[in-house]
């Protein structure tokens, strides 16, 4: 009776946050496995404080989802461990779990969700924005910790003036990554907005070669624009250099064929989104494709909640750059997948 | 910029004219927002800050198909960034407006850039170049 | 990749893989898929193609072999790169002789004085890309067999080419590549070679003699005769040393933590310098091949105002220490004009191997040839210890002789210890 | 007023996209592009299959996201109107439209360095110097008008380099042929340059001076050899009638046979 065998599933961020609480929401039993020591992946690790568009907390979303999962009987939570090895097959997978350094225990599971989330790029592997070397170099991720504490400063304490974020750090670059991470530029701007409500006087330049706020994203950046006086400049940063006091950003405005060099205080890069080391080590220990870029491989391209073997789903950032709220759909799309891959087997076993 | 000069020796050398010429390169390095504040004062610039640079106002422009110098876009995007040097130097440009509104119509943002133009012009004439 | 644990977002350490590296090796693990002639991965292919095209007896190749003792460094990639070290055959550069012959005097002083044999031939041409790049009046069958050529007077003489111009050794490097993974071009390459009854011979590494300097850093530093630690220096680099085929170059993890190439700044460093980081350091030094003689404003220009203003104003550097003929005059000769016009910023402008062989007590004016250079470098001497007004006195008395007819104090190199392979054809 | 309604969108469609293209393809260049179309389309086809059927076409252009990341560091875009970008954008549009090359070819190309730092910079690792390099190479093969204006002051160099395979040599800032902006400290050298040189204290270059140093002369006239059996004498007289002529008299009294 394979229907009795819990789901398991891999990461506890959004999207598998999700799944899980679907899952277990309507009487399936699940494992939940997050490598790391707290639930709630990306958002939780980074602080985030507000979501785009809507400006919407982020606890609003996230501290629902974790206690769902938390309070649910049904759910089995292993956090700080790591999937050790995983054989049998659809529908009786035997895996074992490598819950504490050294100590292993083993379940069978009917199925498994992997929601094994992205990394930020880390951007000191492109030297030119001399990110981790010179002070003042910021990431999208580390920004948003700094205003959920309210407090946004240079190394030396001091509140910066002028800020420039770079969007497309290490996306749409055939030397890094050249996919685009989709969410960047919204969040970027959302924080620009952020900022200009912290810091009244902050000039903002925006420095992009496209801004894709995709959807309804849209508005953030008219607002951006139209209430906050914040500065697009098309281009792309060629190189930062760190003058001993501020910032010097050289690139092209491409808009009027222009070069320009201008002193900043601080520099947000908008770091992209990359497929992480967890993300390779599932594929491997389950049997998955990665494509060319590093991501699962779902079995259609389009449809991402199948990966390449039975009775494994995939949903969120694992598969391909997305929002919150688009894993959270990707979430709930991979638990009815694994729901209907079990009943389906089920029905199989009793005729 | 590019200085010639008329009598330039060095070393008992004459490197007047072409042999002593040198060109200052042009860099950006500085962004000045007081033009914009200005344009922004004015009663038809208000909606400047709609502007996100799609073109279709130069696109749908009578004289800038005519005149290549005259470009509603680029004009709201120098004075936007505050390159006022750049405007100095299309100043008389901006006033080949038509006033027919075309940009006016396409503009998908509703920047008004015919007015927006009008303000621009005004207020780079009170710059001194 | 590699694993590693690395402290990411509150107190957790998590697994990130090549984060962890040092930078050098990080960049390397990362830059192994991309870069160079479109990709690292190419770029390494075309290494083992050479050697299947060696043994199927389509080409020739000078191995870096024991006999030239080489040393190992990194290159961009993280690939290791052997500079061989001795029997040299110096690969002169058609910009430096003319005018700034201290750049060639210098490193051939100190070869000698590190007794390391080396060949001065006169069967050489430069390699005519100067020529490419200037005007197009060229191709790459012609470049690339000036450059089979060149590599066949040098593997007759059993000596291992040293290139001595930044520009040689990028489009060496490209000719390389194209005649390696282009069978088009090098059939018609073998052809002409055999016209002039000539192999087609590859050396296993392009050689750029900054990277011989640079392995031989601590060897310089031991036989220092002045004290530099009070030099400030600014070093440019010459664009096509390594940004044409980027993944040949040089790159070593203690020098500018690999992110920039490490010859030349690494000399300096060694010989005790202070060496100063500006704003436009991976600017161009304005040369432009046809603009540094018929555009000569475009030149002086971006020479002055890119590199030289910059440099003294944010370094206030003694010296700015270059690596190419064509970068050394472009840099030197245009300040003239514009301290003409009442700007006043102005920096002396020699190669790494002139102030190596300053520092290491060679004579300025006969050997580092100072008084071709004419930014001024009196100050530079002063602060180095060198009384520059006695070397002077020295030198003018010295060309009085020569002048009677005394000869000249040639720089000899050390006898050779490897046999050329053929004899030389005979001379007219 | 801010049109909202749809009822406009035809006539609004109509004349935004008569031809497809507005400004020739690429904005702000509109104007070149007319003039361009005056040239001859069958030169202009040709100048685009030259340059793409090269064999480091494939490696030097990828597809142009338009960032200037190239223009950014370019050294002559900081002086004239050159940018790389422009240069890969067209490039990039020209199997459509031939003549956005063609429009380049005159003075626009001949600008660039070669420094080749966009290259190391272009996140789509596109080769901008490369690309215009191919173009060079195009305009002396077809014997442009453009490349004889480029080429003509620097005829001495040329013919130098083809012949002696060495350049600027010392007899060129004699005082016969001073570089005035030079000041000087370079007129004093030319005054007493033969000593300076007997000086030098390399035998290969002592006294060497209308040379960089002492050629063989079997060197030089393999060096025409290549030269002649590579095409180059030949693209050099297309523009330069007279220094490929004297060049292939140099090569005569050496030994080479003059081309076909």
């Amino acid at each position: 009776m394979s229907e009795t065998l819990p789901v398991l599933v891999i990461g506890g961020g959004p999207a598998g946050l999700k799944a899980a609480g679907d899952l277990a929401e309507i009487g399936t039993k699940v494992i939940l496995l997050e490598r790391r020591n707290e639930l709630g992946g990306a958002p939780v690790r980074w602080r985030y404080k507000l979501l785009a568009p809507d400006m919407r907390p982020a606890e609003e979303v996230m501290t629902p989802l974790i206690g769902n999962v938390e309070s649910n009987p049904q759910v089995l939570v292993y956090r700080g461990a790591n999937l050790e090895s995983c054989d049998g097959q659809a529908g009786n997978f035997r895996v074992v779990i490598e819950k504490s350094p050294g100590s292993f225990v083993e379940h069978r599971v009917s199925s498994i969700i992997v929601a094994t989330g992205f990394e930020h790029f880390d951007a000191r592997v492109d030297p030119r924005y001399g990110y981790g070397r010179v002070p003042n170099v910021i990431g999208i991720n580390e920004l948003e910790g700094m205003l959920k504490d309210g407090r946004v400063v240079g190394h030396d304490g001091k509140v910066p003036k002028r800020i420039a974020f770079i969007f497309c750090v290490g996306s749409r670059d055939r030397a890094t990554n050249p996919w685009c991470c989709t969410v960047c530029c919204g969040v970027s701007i959302k924080q620009a907005i952020e900022l200009k409500q912290l810091i009244s006087d902050v000039q903002l330049y925006m420095i992009y070669m496209d801004v894709r706020t995709t959807g309804q994203w849209e508005r953030l950046y008219w607002e951006s624009m139209e209430e906050y006086g914040i500065n697009y400049i098309r281009g792309r940063v060629a190189e930062v250099y760190y003058t001993g006091e501020k910032l010097l950003l050289k690139g092209e405005d491409t808009l009027v064929r222009g070069p320009f060099e201008a002193l900043f205080d601080m520099v947000v890069l908008a770091v992209g989104i990359e497929p992480g080391p967890g993300t390779r080590k599932i594929a491997q220990t389950l049997g998955l494709s990665l494509n060319e870029n590093g991501f699962m491989q779902p079995r259609h391209p389009n449809i991402h909640t199948e990966s390449t073997r039975d009775g494994i789903f995939l949903a969120g950032c694992c598969v391909t750059p997305m929002s919150i709220e688009e894993a959270l759909v990707e979430g709930s799309a991979a638990a009815m997948a694994a729901v209907k891959f079990v009943r389906g087997r089920t029905r199989v076993v009793e005729v | 910029m590019i200085v010639e000069p008329e009598k330039l020796e060095s070393g008992g050398v004459d490197m007047s004219g072409r042999w002593g010429l040198i060109v200052l390169p042009r860099t950006i390095t500085d962004f000045d927002h007081s033009l914009l504040g200005a344009v922004k004062n004015h009663p038809k610039g208000k909606n400047i800050d709609r502007c996100w640079q799609c073109g279709n106002c130069t696109a749908a422009c009578p004289v800038a198909e005519k005149n290549p110098a005259f470009n509603p876009r680029y004009f709201i995007y120098a004075a936007k960034m505050g390159y006022k040097g750049e405007l100095k130097k299309v100043e008389e440009s901006i006033y080949l407006c038509s006033s027919c509104g075309r940009c006016t119509e396409v503009c998908p943002k509703g920047v008004d850039p015919s007015g927006v133009m009008e303000a621009i012009g005004t207020e780079i004439r009170k710059v001194r170049g | 990749m590699t694993g590693a644990v690395l402290n990411l977002g509150g107190d957790e350490q998590v697994e990130v893989g090549v984060q962890d590296l040092k930078l050098f090796e990080r960049l390397a693990a990362e830059r192994k898929e991309t870069l160079a002639f479109g990709k690292v991965e190419d770029y390494l292919r075309m290494l083992e193609k050479m050697r299947e095209l060696e043994r199927s007896g389509d080409i020739i190749i000078h191995h870096a072999g024991d006999e030239y003792e080489p040393v190992t460094v990194k290159t961009l990639s993280g690939r290791d790169k052997k500079i061989p070290t001795v029997e040299l055959w110096q690969h002169k550069s058609c910009g430096q002789c003319g005018h700034i012959p201290g750049y060639i005097s210098a490193l051939y002083w100190i070869l000698s004085e590190l007794r390391v044999p080396y060949v001065d031939d006169t069967n050489q041409t430069s390699c005519t890309a100067w020529n490419y790049y200037g005007s197009g009046t060229s191709n790459s069958v012609a470049l690339s067999a000036v450059f089979a050529r060149n590599m066949h007077a040098a593997w007759e003489k059993n000596a291992y080419p040293l290139i001595h111009c930044g520009t040689s050794y990028g489009d060496y490097k490209e000719c390389r590549y194209l005649m390696v993974m282009n069978r088009e071009i090098r059939d018609r390459v073998k052809a002409i070679l055999k016209k002039i009854g000539r192999e087609l011979v590859i050396p296993e590494e392009l050689v750029h003699y900054s990277e011989w300097l640079h392995v031989k850093r601590a060897e310089l530093a031991e036989r220092r005769k002045y004290d530099v630690s009070g030099i400030k220096v600014a070093v440019h680099a010459a664009c096509h040393t390594y940004k044409l085929m980027a993944e040949d170059f040089t790159y070593d993890a203690s020098i500018m933590e690999g992110r920039r190439p490490a010859p030349t700044t690494s000399v300096a460093l060694a010989l005790g310098a202070d060496v100063k980081e500006y704003s436009t350091w991976s600017d161009c030094c304005g040369f432009g091949f046809r603009h540094i003689l018929t555009e000569r404003e475009i030149s002086r220009s971006f020479a002055y105002f890119r590199k030289i203003q910059p440099v003294v104003r944010e370094t206030g550097a003694d010296v700015l220490l270059v690596h190419d003929t064509g970068c050394v005059t472009t840099l030197d000769k245009s300040q003239v004009v514009t301290l003409a016009h009442g700007f006043t910023e102005t920096v002396p402008v020699i190669s790494d191997a002139q102030f190596a062989a300053l520092a290491m007590g060679a004579h300025p004016f006969k050997v580092c040839q100072l008084h071709w250079h004419l930014a001024s470098w009196k100050n530079l001497l002063h602060k180095m210890g060198i009384d520059w007004e006695k070397a002077e006195a020295e030198y003018k008395d010295y060309v009085q002789r020569v002048k009677e007819g005394v000869k000249p104090e040639f720089i000899k190199p050390p006898p050779r210890r490897l046999e050329p392979r053929m004899k030389a054809p005979s001379q007219k | 007023m801010y049109v909202t309604k749809a009822a406009k969108v035809e006539a609004r469609f109509a004349r935004l996209n008569g031809d497809g293209w507005f400004y020739g393809g690429l904005p702000g260049l509109q104007w070149e592009a007319e003039n361009a179309r005056l040239g001859d389309p069958k030169l202009m086809r040709e100048i685009v299959d030259d340059i793409s059927s090269d064999p480091r076409f494939e490696e030097f252009y990828h597809a142009c996201i338009n960032c200037g990341n190239c223009t950014a560091v370019c050294p002559p875009f900081r002086l004239v109107d050159f940018a790389p970008r422009v240069v890969v954008q067209k490039v990039m549009h020209s199997r459509d439209e031939p003549e956005l090359l063609y429009q380049m070819m005159d003075q626009y190309i001949w600008s660039c360095f070669q420094c080749y730092s966009c290259w190391e910079v272009c996140p789509a690792q596109n080769n901008p110097g490369g690309l215009v390099a191919l173009l060079k190479e195009s305009a002396v093969n077809h014997g442009l008008v453009s490349a004889k204006k480029a080429l003509e002051p620097y005829s001495k160099i040329l013919y130098k380099v083809m012949v002696t395979g060495t350049q600027i040599t010392p007899d060129m800032h004699s005082s016969n042929a001073p570089f005035r902006d030079w000041g000087g400290g370079k007129a004093d050298l030319a005054k007493h340059l033969k000593e300076e040189r007997a000086a030098v204290p390399v035998e290969t270059m002592a006294g060497v001076i209308d040379k960089s140093w002492k050629v063989d002369e079997s060197t030089m006239r393999e060096l025409m050899t290549i030269e002649r059996e590579a095409g180059v004498t030949e693209m050099v007289k297309r523009t330069l009638r007279d220094v490929g002529e004297m060049v292939e008299e140099a090569g005569e009294e050496l030994g080479v046979k003059r081309g076909d």
